[in-house]
């Protein structure tokens, strides 16, 4: 494996697979971005840039319509061209309830879809799309060959119009890549790529340590000390758009009390986010004081300001008032590295402000995704949010809007109008007003406590290669990268 | 040997094998280490002030009490006192979660040992007894010895899901088919000794022969492999603890202790050393324990 | 002697299967009456089968066939389940008998074919014609041969159902017989219960005197068997009459009185479940051969000595240890051996606490497998004394095995001699020292070591060469590769007994057809 | 002989079919509704409910039962959960790695195992003999994921000798000789001391024998005979400990993957079960333990071969 050509990139998550439309993790969005393009593309400073369109969609005067254009000469790995017909297919693909698509939120606000000419499509919408564009830029609505879906499984034979296709898989463990010489754009400078999943950190660094590694795009806080010492290894990191919060179900099974926003503030007023940032994480993160975090539109610092944040003495005053001590919550943590020293902490803080029946229960990530959707699931849990779209309404629709989310069922009309009006405009300042409105209220009625901003840190081989850097998402492009020499 | 085989055959074989056990030294250390760790560890309250779910996050990370004469002054700094074996990632101190975790080990090894050893025996005393269930029981039993190491105990765990009480049914359910079989092959023989018979034509029911006459003489054997089963199951569980099929965190546990340490192995090696020193010590002193006593009680045993 | 019989054997049989060689014959074929209140002794060499007939008549191995029935306590007292099952097989019995009788008539018939065909054929002989002649002969030869299985079956299957109603088994009438049978075991079932209703209250009151409430049970006791025995009695009227035709052998009186007296009026232990035979263990008692292995080793003597009463009585534990106590002193024990280990008795202790355990309950039926044979001399007087006293007062039977013909002489009523698990001579002790009939007899009484050796008396040869195998018994008679008077017969036929004089039964050849031989011994 | 062969034959069949039994109807009664699982989850009621019509699971567990030992048959595993890949498939993949390791570690043990055993032996009731028996216990005592883990802290991480995971070829490649000595030697500890007691007492065994007296008396020593000899006396035992370690090595090779990284049928079942992929669980522990039966025909059928008393059973 020590291929000299070889680039290594070592990721530490479980990956499913590689149809772009029906997987939404993060190891697979990893692969699917080196082979996958999307129509847009949101670059570091945050801005949309066309990417497979040629240039940004135009709107028409009731903003119900949009036309986009589309590049030329763009080939999938196939050989088949990249044309108005292909985008089509997909989208409508995405928008098929049978087709089960990780994210068809993407297409919602599509009503018809027609092909213009070779090159040009016509979305005609239901309503004024605010986040049509973030959408359209985001992974899961990267563009398909029509030929290649209907004739294999994307999942193990993936097939883009990305700059790098797809060579080999062992499922599950890793993938192989080379570059795609029909690129339409500027060629990769690195010619080959594997991709192995390596659940265990520890075993990541040290292939790492040993250069059969040459990239790892997500490392955890408790591997940086090791990191920091290794020889030709950078250790980097970039701050992101991703939130970790606290989830609180108002309308829970489990604990009816779940519905009193009392009791929900004092669950937040007990969580000790400080110290979990400056000790447990230490430092290498921010703490979270608005849901809707900085790096992402429709952030306001006023926001901040309903952030109901640590208060012990607030936590135990309500907890004794109301006589909730041996009230059981039901605390579902996710298993991962960043989830369940979490997960473990915030149990105690639970316990120090006067819970005494916290009910934690450990489950795996995947798991999780499926069961927390599940009515009697749990009343507390942890969660995190990072899109490329780092777009607020992409935020806050999916997770507690009370027609999309089976999560977080919070349920509530005002909510959910705000969320609409968000959407339903493409005038930045009405978006934005809406949005600080609902993410308020979020904090506010104490249906989700914001815990951190999470740092991306990651590190790279710099004897070998250069340039290598994250998107804020968290993403990269392995095309951006080179050698050294 | 056979005045050792025929010491067996009374009554106060047990207590004399005992006696015998104390005097050899290894078996008498291992004794004593293991009362020890009962004590410790029954006791934990009084030798720790900690809980081990308190967090202290500003003192994370401690080194114990070697961490003084390290070259690291860093290390040295964050040495407490208060904390002898130092603390875990939320600042648990390591004491109290390896003598509270020492408890849910311990307890979870014995309750599932006896709950193995008592169907264990139930079946393996039928079987034997009975020439009627004995195929019946034993093919059953074959097939639970046909899932290899922990899988049967890991299939139980992935059906009724992680929990303290669903491992430890696991592991016992799992221990099942080693007891029968061991306490079959006794009660085979003994069946066929003059002193059942003799109690039958008495007018004995199957009953009181089974539990009055047949169990007395098995009980050599079961206390044997029941103290080589206690480390068998303390591994067990700290294997499953340590795949997230056991005890589920926070609670400590070995296994879980060791799980959780693997991801500061760099900055903290004790995190996993000393929870793995734990189970090794424990471990290794039941199965001496077992191996002399086998040696003393059924010395047919040994190859 | 005026006996009533105590235990029959009728054709004992048991085998063990030795894993991948067949069957060690223990017993073979053992038919024989011990009467109430004799000490029977049975003598023979080592691996003969007298443990396994012992163990076998106590249902500690249960018989491969045969019947062993006991007659120790009456029906109602026990009110076994199997009558009821068998009077509900009778016609089941009948309607077997008669399909494989005529199956086997239809197999003589084809026989008979083959026969007549294989006459034709010898006519002339060439080769082939040779061997179809051979073809024929030996299928033949095999048709009869499972002709004459098949009515063996037949006659079993009728042998089975004579057993509960004797020649009842043959009548047409056989339903209405079957019902009479159900009513009196209905009464029966009653009386049982009246039965058990008395002891219980005699074990409740003390003294058992009765009082007006036990009057009325023994009275309502006494109804039901009266019922019983009418039924029964009505039942008997059909006896002989409207004879079922199911072999040739059924009109003959002499069939009938046959299968009358197989008509068992005690109690099959073979038959009884675990449980009905656990009530009759009180009363059947054994003393093992090997004392250390018959002892628990992990329970003490006291203990021990005490399970009976556990089991059987609802003593209290400060009664059960006094009576305890008694019984070993009786035996020879000390009190502070009640809390002894067996790995502490000496052997004769061992064996005392034995005998001590087997006579806690006053057993009817006691058998002694070698169980003196550990002790010292003093201790076997003493012990034999005992056994005489118990006997005298309790009237008990023992089934006394020995290799001690000294001891049997002295102490048994009668002998039974054994060899290779069959029986070879049955007789009273005084007339078998006197008179021993059988070669083997003779034989193992030479070889008795004397103190001084009266010159008339070396005549006997004492026995010579190895014990047989019990896999693969010798054919025909089984001493005859040891006998000194072999002839060929005895090589080819087994002997059946006969009736020397009266007591005296003997199966030997010498003594089968011509009774002459018999005198000459003498 | 034949019917010896016929009766393992039939017995492993019996093993195999109440095997399937055990593992589907556990995970049948296993918590979580395998139709949502499969129809994702976004999808609404009516799609579970044509799911769980199209894959038969509205049917009585006995009909699913059959239909799943027909499946069985045709060596169709079903789908996984999260990958919607042929199970079989998966499988293939990895299950040479676990096999690679467990023979590497069958192979350590045996190299190392009855060597001490027999030197235990020549060397009775010495000092040697105790340290070393009791060592072996030591062997059998140690989890074998905190023995991976130590030996990588050491081997590879402080030292750097070995690789600390991963495993991508076979242990007669060079590369794949160092990728499988760490985990091969935390996982065969319990089965050195295994083979170990068989070395020892195949030992004592010849060295009470008539060919050794004599050989003694002749002034002859040859080690190498006394040792091929003891290896002949210990065919039989060898044999068993063989089935049985290989079982427990399988076992053992579940955990021991998780520990040095190795993409073998463990790593798979573990993720399997966390992830509730209920069909992947049932197919793994199935192809595990049938190996293990498989192991354990071959090796009743070789003592045909080996114990001439069999051929006359
Ligand atoms: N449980 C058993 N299984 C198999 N064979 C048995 C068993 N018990 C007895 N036998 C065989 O049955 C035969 C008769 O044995 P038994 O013990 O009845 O002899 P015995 O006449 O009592 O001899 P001894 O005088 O030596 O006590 C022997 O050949 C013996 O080997
Ligand atoms: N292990 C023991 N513990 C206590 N007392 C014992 C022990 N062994 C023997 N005895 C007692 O010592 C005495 C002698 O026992 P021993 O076995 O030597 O007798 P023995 O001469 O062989 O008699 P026997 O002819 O009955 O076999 C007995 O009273 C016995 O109870
Ligand atoms: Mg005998
Ligand atoms: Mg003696």
């Amino acid at each position: 494996a020590s291929d000299a050509g070889m680039f290594q990139v070592v990721i530490t998550d479980n990956f499913s697979g590689m149809d772009p439309l029906r997987t939404n993790d993060r190891a697979s969005t990893y692969v699917n971005a080196q082979i996958y393009e999307t129509l847009y593309f949101i670059n570091r400073e945050g801005d949309i840039v066309p990417l497979l369109a040629a240039e940004l969609p135009s709107f028409s005067e009731d903003g119900k319509t949009v036309t986009i254009k589309l590049r030329d000469g763009v080939l999938f790995h196939d050989g088949t061209p990249f044309n108005a017909e292909a985008v089509k297919y997909t989208f409508e693909l995405i928008k098929d309830p049978d087709f089960g698509s990780a994210r068809a939120s993407l297409t919602a606000s599509m009503d018809t879809i027609e092909t213009v000419d070779d090159l040009t499509l016509k979305i005609g919408l239901k309503y004024e799309d605010g986040v049509l564009t973030a959408k359209l830029a985001h992974t899961n609505s990267a563009i398909v060959s029509p030929t290649a879906q209907s004739n294999q499984d994307l999942m193990i034979d993936p097939c883009g119009t990305g700059p790098y296709k797809f060579v080999s898989s062992v499922s599950g463990s890793n993938v192989v890549l080379t570059r795609f010489d029909d690129y339409w754009g500027d060629k990769p400078a690195i010619k080959d790529v594997t991709m192995t999943v390596i659940l265990e950190e520890a075993t990541a660094l040290a292939r790492l340590e040993t250069g059969e590694a040459d990239f790892i795009p997500s490392l955890s806080v408790e591997a940086l000390p090791r990191v920091q010492f290794m020889q030709g290894v950078t250790l980097a990191n970039h701050d992101s758009a991703q939130i970790y919060y606290v989830a609180l179900r108002p309308n829970s099974f489990v604990n009816p009390l779940m519905a009193n926003k009392d009791f929900r503030t004092a669950i937040i007023k007990s969580l000790d986010k400080e110290s979990y940032v400056n000790f447990v994480l230490e430092g290498h993160a921010t703490v979270a004081k608005s849901v809707i975090g900085p790096r992402v539109f429709g952030y306001t610092e006023a926001a901040e300001a309903a952030d109901i944040g640590f208060d012990l003495e607030g936590a135990k005053k309500l907890i004794q008032d109301n006589g909730w001590a041996d009230e059981e919550i039901h605390f579902l943590v996710p298993t991962s590295a960043v989830y369940t020293p979490m997960g473990e902490f915030f149990q105690a803080n639970m316990k120090a402000a006067g819970f005494n029946n916290v009910k934690m229960e450990m489950i795996d990530w995947s798991a999780w995704l499926t069961e927390s959707k599940t009515d009697d699931r749990f009343d507390v849990t942890l969660a995190a949010w990072s899109k490329v779209t780092r777009d607020g309404t992409e935020l806050l629709e999916p997770n507690w809007h009370s027609q999309v989310s089976a999560r977080n069922k919070i349920n509530n009309d005002a909510f959910d109008q705000l969320v609409y009006d968000s959407k339903t405009t493409v005038v930045a300042e009405k978006r934005v007003a809406a949005l600080e409105k609902a993410n308020m209220m979020l904090m506010q009625e104490a249906y989700a406590a914001p815990v951190f901003n999470n740092e991306n840190n990651f590190a790279y081989n710099s004897v070998k290669y250069k340039n290598v850097d994250l998107t804020a998402d968290g993403s990269f492009y392995i095309k951006e990268f080179e050698p050294v020499d | 040997m056979t005045s050792q085989a025929t010491s067996i055959k009374h009554p106060g074989a047990v207590s004399a094998a005992f006696q015998k056990l104390l005097k050899n030294k290894l078996a008498t250390v291992c004794f004593f280490v293991l009362i020890v760790l009962i004590i410790l560890v029954a006791a934990a309250p009084l030798v720790t002030p900690y809980l081990p779910e308190d967090t202290d996050v500003t003192s994370r990370l401690a080194p114990g009490f070697w961490g003084k004469w390290s070259k690291n002054p860093a290390d040295v700094m964050k040495v407490k006192a208060d904390h002898p074996l130092g603390t875990d990632h939320l600042g648990r101190d390591m004491l109290s979660r390896l003598l509270y975790g020492g408890r849910t080990s311990l307890l979870v090894g014995l309750v599932s040992t006896g709950m193995g050893l008592f169907w264990g025996v139930i079946f393996g005393m039928l079987a034997g007894f009975y020439k009627r269930l004995d195929n019946i029981i034993m093919r059953f039993m074959d097939l639970l010895f046909t899932f290899p190491g922990i899988l049967l105990a890991m299939l139980i765990v992935a059906m009724l899901g992680a929990s303290t009480f669903n491992s430890t049914l696991a592991i016992s359910i799992w221990s099942i088919p080693s007891f029968a079989r061991m306490v079959r092959s006794r009660v085979l023989q003994i069946r066929e000794e003059d002193y059942v018979m003799a109690v039958r034509s008495l007018g004995a029911s199957d009953w009181r022969i089974l539990f009055h006459h047949v169990f007395h003489n098995t009980l050599p054997i079961i206390i044997v492999v029941a103290t080589m089963r206690m480390g068998s199951s303390l591994i067990s569980i700290s294997t499953l603890s340590y795949l997230g099929m056991g005890v589920p965190a926070p609670a400590p546990e070995w296994g879980g202790l060791i799980a959780t340490g693997k991801n500061y192995l760099w900055q903290r090696p004790s995190l996993i050393v000393i929870p793995g020193l734990a189970v090794v010590i424990t471990v290794i002193c039941f199965n001496i324990l077992g191996d002399k006593l086998r040696d003393i009680l059924d010395p047919s045993l040994k190859d | 002697m005026t006996a009533t019989p105590m235990i029959t054997l009728n054709k004992l049989k048991k085998t063990f299967p030795v894993p991948g060689s067949g069957r060690i014959r223990a017993v073979e074929d053992v038919s024989l009456t011990i009467y109430k209140g004799e000490k029977l002794g049975v003598v023979g060499e080592s691996g003969c089968g007298k443990s396994t007939l012992g163990r076998v008549i106590l249902q500690l191995y249960r018989q491969t066939s045969g019947a062993c029935v006991y007659y120790g306590k009456t029906l109602q007292e026990v009110n076994p389940r199997y009558l009821g099952r068998e009077v509900k097989k009778l016609p089941i019995y009948q309607r077997r008998a008669k399909q494989y009788y005529q199956k086997s008539l239809q197999v003589d018939l084809k026989a008979r074919a083959r026969r007549m065909r294989m006459d034709e054929v010898s006519v002339r002989a060439n080769a082939s014609e040779e061997r179809r002649y051979h073809r024929y002969s030996k299928k033949a030869d095999m048709l009869a041969f499972r002709a004459k299985e098949l009515r063996k079956d037949a006659s079993r299957q009728l042998r089975e159902g004579s057993r509960t109603v004797g020649s009842l088994i043959l009548t047409r009438d056989l339903p209405e017989v079957c019902r009479l049978y159900k009513k009196a075991r209905l009464a029966l079932k009653e009386a049982h219960l009246a039965y058990e209703e008395l002891i219980r209250q005699g074990k409740l009151l003390s003294g058992g005197t009765s009082n007006d409430t036990s009057q009325a049970i023994e009275e309502q006791l006494k109804a039901h068997m009266a019922d019983a025995a009418a039924a029964i009695n009505e039942a008997e009227t059909y006896k002989h009459q409207n004879i079922s035709e199911i072999t040739e052998r059924c009109f003959d009186p002499a069939y009938w009185a046959r299968l009358d007296g197989n008509q068992e009026t005690g109690i099959n232990l073979g038959k009884l479940t675990g449980r009905e035979m656990r009530g009759l263990r009180r009363d059947m008692q054994v003393i093992f051969q090997d004392p250390a292995a018959s002892l628990d080793p992990r329970e003490s003597i006291g203990k021990a000595v005490e399970e009976p009463f556990r089991i059987h009585t609802k003593l209290g534990k400060k009664e059960r240890k006094e009576r305890t106590l008694a019984l070993l002193q009786e035996v020879g024990l000390k009190p502070e051996h009640y809390d002894y280990y067996p790995h502490q008795l000496s052997g004769g202790q061992k064996q005392r606490a034995g005998i001590a355990r087997a006579i806690a309950l006053k057993p009817r039926f006691v058998v002694l497998d070698e169980s003196i044979s550990a002790l010292d001399v003093s201790v076997q007087a003493q012990i034999l004394q005992l056994l005489n006293t118990l006997q005298e007062q309790y009237g008990l039977t023992y089934f006394f095995i020995t290799h001690n013909l000294g001891v049997v002489k002295h102490f048994c009523d009668r002998v039974m001699v054994m060899y290779l698990g069959g029986v070879c001579e049955t007789a009273p002790v005084e007339r078998l020292f006197k008179n021993p009939l059988h070669p083997y007899t003779v034989s193992l009484l030479a070889s008795v070591p004397k103190p001084q050796v009266p010159d008339g008396e070396m005549a006997d040869a004492p026995l010579t060469g190895e014990v047989p195998s019990a896999l693969n018994p010798p054919s025909g008679c089984a001493f005859h590769t040891r006998c000194p008077k072999a002839m060929p017969v005895c090589a080819s036929e087994k002997p059946l007994p006969v009736i020397a004089a009266p007591g005296h039964s003997v199966a030997c050849h010498l003594y089968q057809a011509d009774k002459q031989t018999e005198t000459s011994h003498a | 002989m034949g019917r010896y062969i016929a009766k393992r034959l039939g017995m492993m069949l019996v093993l195999l079919i109440g095997m399937t039994f055990i593992v589907f109807g556990s995970l049948h009664l296993a918590s979580g509704d395998p139709a949502q699982m499969v129809a994702g989850a976004s999808a609404t009621e009516e799609d579970i409910a044509a799911v769980r019509t199209s894959l038969g699971l509205d049917q009585p567990f006995w009909v699913q039962y059959g239909r799943y030992l027909k499946r069985l048959v045709t060596v169709d595993l079903g789908m996984s959960y999260t990958t919607r890949q042929p199970i079989s498939q998966e499988i293939a993949i990895r299950l040479p790695f676990t096999i690679n390791l467990a023979c590497a570690a069958i192979i350590l043990a045996i190299v190392i195992g009855i060597p001490l055993g027999v030197l235990t032996a020549i060397k009775r009731d010495t000092f040697v003999d105790n340290l070393l028996t009791t060592t072996s216990l030591v062997g059998i005592s140690i989890p074998n994921f905190w023995l991976g883990t130590m030996l990588m802290l050491v081997f590879s991480v402080r030292l750097g000798w070995f690789p600390s995971g991963g495993m991508t070829e076979f242990f007669w490649t060079p590369l794949g000789l160092r990728q499988v000595i760490l985990p091969a030697l935390a996982l065969s500890t319990a089965s050195i001391a295994s083979f170990m007691r068989i070395g020892r007492s195949a030992m004592l065994e010849v060295l009470q024998s008539d060919y050794i007296r004599t050989a003694r008396a002749k002034g002859l020593g040859k080690a190498s005979v006394i040792f091929i000899h003891a290896l002949k006396n210990a065919m039989i035992p060898l044999l068993t400990q063989f089935g049985t370690s290989f079982g427990a090595l399988l076992g053992g090779a579940i955990v021991t993957e998780q520990v040095f990284v190795i993409n073998g049928v463990g790593t798979y079942l573990v993720n399997a079960i966390n992830t509730r992929n209920y069909p992947v669980v049932q197919s793994t522990v199935l192809v595990i333990a049938a190996l293990f039966i498989l192991v354990n025909l071959a090796v009743d059928l070789t003592y045909c071969v080996v114990d001439p008393r069999i051929k006359y059973e």
